[in-house]
């Protein structure tokens, strides 16, 4: 097992790190710019390094500067969390080539899975599902007839170099599909100089499940089950949970053996997340693999018992996974909140000074945070303050114990979304189960 | 009121909880304010790898951080380490170091090397003046703003 | 269900109840002393009532003042929390005949476990195993050899009305019976003014094992596992973990039987516990029945994920339990550390300003508390500030848990026992399970 | 006031839970905050059973409480509940209350109930004054240390 380990993140995931360390024996080593002197990670580590200024291009992005501190540290590995070097995949070569351990898969599946399409295509090859549409762009009134006779209706046509909404278009009928092909491309043109379209079959409403998979150096692979995201604000999660309403026993095997498919198609090594589009009637299609751990990986330890990050540290150690998929014994329902220091109106960031912050106590809650009373919120990373985390034995109980948890929550001083997730979870359509990813977006148009 | 009785009135604050205080005297107006203190300052187990204390004392400390002293006179400068890595005084082992205190140094001029990623960088002085204070120990590791070199103006 | 409930009592159990009454959908009223006006389960209540001075004998012992905030505020039940009325018969008698539920056993119930002689007596009748001893005082020379030969060595002699060891001895072999016997009488004599003294069973380093159990109104009864309460200081609990090291499943399954025979020989109703002394054979003696919510109640819950403070609400409006014996699943290691405001070394107490308090966050960590940065602890009540609950898949995981949850704690204005915690848990006797109750005093002996 | 006077202010206030303090001497302001903002009163969902502004503003607060104001003449005294119940100005429906504002009333004179649990509790004055103000509500709740009447000296 490593001796000392380099967290080269912030906030709540640098300390979830520096706990699974510390569970471990294993010594820390704390990044932070110098807007950071004072966090919670950097007093929790062993050691510490200031590894540039406020600006994370400059500090938590700034690769020579951490590798630098690694080595003079002796740190054995590094451990990135989640966003900054996390899916760099030029980051985990330079340290396997300066001889740190990147805990996380290799740069190799790091970058196969950063091309999307790319990784769509293997994907194809290997037999899972993915969300059928046109091979690269239509070459014509013919081709898009044809393609969208084998996607069927309804379809979305996008602009290959678009993005925004221009260039876009739902048919729904073979009626308007030439017409939408040549609107579609003139805006294209107008929008972007080029007037290239592709085909996609369209879900209306669809859901946003993902698959928790670890996979260890020796070819051993599990899934954990499922995680539900699909409460978003441009397509970032806000709530997720697990089990998904949605998702029954079988649906959760045939989705997990697809998962460990993905997994196994490209030697995949360490924790990682298989990212599916669902739709109504539970089919579903692979979108994407996060090669890192995820910000909501909590809900996943919460019904399996399982220390995520724990085992992440492990597998890099080249130790074997101590359970077999049929060892994996899932319980109850876990909620998972993101508590942002935000406008809960309109998102605007809300930095500055926490006077009071009390996380709420007792049975089936868990916080993971940096915050406390007299901690001043940088305006210059995530406004991510807190996780608020519960456990129950079924979704009512998890809805109760969320929505009493929320209203125990304090935080004086900053503006926080609090208040949304409380009016979330105060909602007959996200309590029975009636909602997608459009969820938020209709709410904040019609809010109630 | 004179700068003496102010002295005085900073000394006696300087060990106790308060946090604020005012004082108007034609009108005889007192205000004193106490709050908690930063406990970054009592963190009990955690040692820091870099010499942290001179680094705490002279960084520019972000807004709401630790609470600063002024210790130096004003007209001081700081050589800042630019990037982390092993601070080296001479180009090499056998070499004389590239400034010494009292050494007058210009901008644009090599004061020191660090090592990173096995690389020696050659760190120029970004001001103009004298070396008062070296402040940085040989072959001993910097971390990004760790202060190198103190310098005053000639 | 009840639509109100009254809760008698402050600081985290106050807290706690509120929390299981909002999961449940009931309202819920704060009583408070003058010093509590700004305590967080006032804050947290739908609605609060001060109901006497700082003096907990004129607030929250105060049986009419309490009352009549029950009454006024329409609250169908009452909630006792532990200490203060939670074990007085009378105040369950008076709450029933007020027409406001008692949520705990019946007055009945209550008394005849309150004396400790009667229940003894009882449970010798129901064939429940009691430390060996003699029937009442000893009634001579011949009536102690007797006796001795019955219990066996070692076998203690303590005075009737004595206390505190004087009166009291050890007797290791028969030859120094009649001398002791003696010296005992005459101490007792001198020291109380009566020589009446009796004799016990002596157990060198016994642990204390209780089981949890719950019983509803319709007869049905289940217990949950022990509790391991060996770590002690003057007879108080300060650290508690489930499952004992000591107890195998037989062990369990036999306390367990045993426990609800004695639940079963009172027509004991509501949660309860049912305390054993354990020798190092593992042969169980019952105590005491303690009627009411423990403290320590929350490792049970981690492991078994039943809530039994709303398992207490739900069987005192009348519900039958939901689950029998065979669907209880226990799982992983839970261990409290009691947070207390008091100096670690001497444990004189140390009220005041909390200036910084910040909970353990992450997997596995659960934390009760009143306590927040600004709270001032008043010097009134009782010294425990905040209770620290970890899980663990294993004994070993749950340990390294509880020393990065303690070395993380920040508790600053004010002294706490977190040090002392932190002690322990390095200590190699108590994580190998060599440990007894009278470990603490041993280690304030020969501290290390 | 001089530096010395300044000194001993600081000295009394280090022990105690008072974390502001404000003098203004001609037109005669003072102004002492104890412990941290009362965040009771910014409580969102809660609402008191009892008709608490009053009680707060009106009882001495424990030790490191509520922030405190001095609204009323500093001769006024206050008759508060001893218990917990539902206060009656008149012991009967019917009947004409105890006091009014303006009576003038002696320790030990009866001036109202106060029932608790089915009894009616009569409440004797603990001072000697004149009635000036009639704080508790006819038939609604008062908690422990609720004001009933505000009572200034003859």
């Amino acid at each position: 097992m490593f001796k000392k380990i380099l967290i080269a993140n912030r906030g709540e995931i640098a300390i979830r790190v520096i706990q699974a360390c510390k569970e471990l024996g294993i010594k820390t080593v704390a990044i932070h710019s110098e807007a950071d002197a004072d966090s919670l990670h950097v007093r929790f580590a062993d050691e510490s390094v200031c590894v540039g200024p406020a600006d994370s291009a400059l500090s938590y992005r700034n690769i020579p500067n951490i590798l630098s501190a690694a080595e003079f540290t002796d740190s054995e590995a590094i451990h990135p969390g989640y966003g900054f070097l996390a899916e760099n995949a030029y980051f985990s070569e330079v340290c396997e080539s300066a001889g740190v351990k990147f805990i996380g898969p290799s740069a190799e599946s790091i970058s196969l899975m950063g091309n999307k399409a790319k990784a769509k295509e293997l994907m194809v090859k290997n037999g899972i599902p993915v969300i059928p549409g046109s091979e690269g762009k239509l070459m014509g009134e013919e081709n898009a007839l044809e393609t969208a006779k084998k996607i069927g209706y309804p379809l979305i046509i996008k602009a290959a170099s678009g993005g925004g909404g221009r260039g876009m278009r739902v048919v729904n009928r073979e009626e308007d599909l030439l017409n939408a092909f040549h609107v579609a491309q003139a805006e294209a043109l107008s929008g972007f100089g080029d007037d290239s379209v592709y085909m996609e079959k369209f879900f209306l409403e669809p859901r946003h499940i993902e698959i928790q998979i670890l996979a260890d150096e020796k070819g051993h692979a599990v899934h954990l089950g499922e995680r539900d995201c699909s409460i978003q604000r441009r397509h970032q999660k806000i709530i997720e949970e697990t089990p998904s309403p949605l998702v029954d026993e079988v649906t959760r095997n045939e989705m997990g053996r697809i998962a460990l498919a993905v997994v196994n198609s490209i030697g995949y090594v360490n924790a990682g997340t298989v990212e599916f589009l669902m739709d109504k009637d539970r089919k579903f299609y692979f979108i994407e693999m996060n090669t890192r751990i995820q910000v909501e990986h909590p809900i996943s330890e919460m019904v399996t018992g399982i220390d995520l990050v724990k085992e992440q540290i492990k597998i890099a150690a080249g130790m074997s996974l101590e359970f077999r998929q049929n060892q994996i014994k899932r319980r109850g329902h876990s909620f998972e909140c993101r508590i942002n220091a935000e406008s809960p109106d309109n998102f605007t960031p809300s930095p500055g000074l926490i006077t009071l912050f009390r996380s709420p106590t007792g049975p089936g809650v868990r916080v993971d945070s940096g915050a406390y009373s007299g901690y001043t919120v940088p305006p210059y990373y995530d406004s991510l303050i807190a996780k608020l985390i519960v456990w129950g034995e079924t979704r009512t109980e998890a809805i109760a114990r969320m929505r009493r948890a929320l209203d125990e929550f304090i935080v004086e001083g900053i503006q926080t979304t609090i208040p949304l997730h409380q009016k979330i979870f105060q909602d007959p359509a996200f309590i029975k189960n009636k909602f997608a990813t459009n969820y938020l977006d209709k709410m904040m148009v019609n809010p109630h | 009121m004179n700068i003496d009785e102010i002295k005085e009135i900073i000394a006696i604050l300087e060990n106790t909880g308060i946090t604020e205080f005012e004082w108007e005297e034609s009108g005889v107006k007192v205000r004193i304010k106490k709050g908690k203190e930063a406990w970054a300052l009592s963190t009990g187990t955690h040692e820091s790898h870099i010499v942290r204390p001179a680094a705490e004392e002279l960084n520019p400390a972000p807004e709401g951080a630790r609470p600063e002293e002024i210790k130096r006179s004003p007209h001081q400068k700081m050589i800042k380490a630019p990037i982390v890595g092993t601070f080296y005084r001479a180009p090499s082992p056998d070499s004389e170091p590239y400034v010494e205190v009292g050494s007058v140094v210009k901008k644009g001029q090599i004061v020191c090397v660090i090592e990173a990623m096995k690389l020696m960088n050659e760190i120029e002085s970004d001001v103009d003046g004298r070396i008062v204070e070296i402040l940085g120990e040989n072959a001993h590791p910097v971390e990004y703003g760790g202060p190198l070199f103190s310098v005053e103006p000639v």
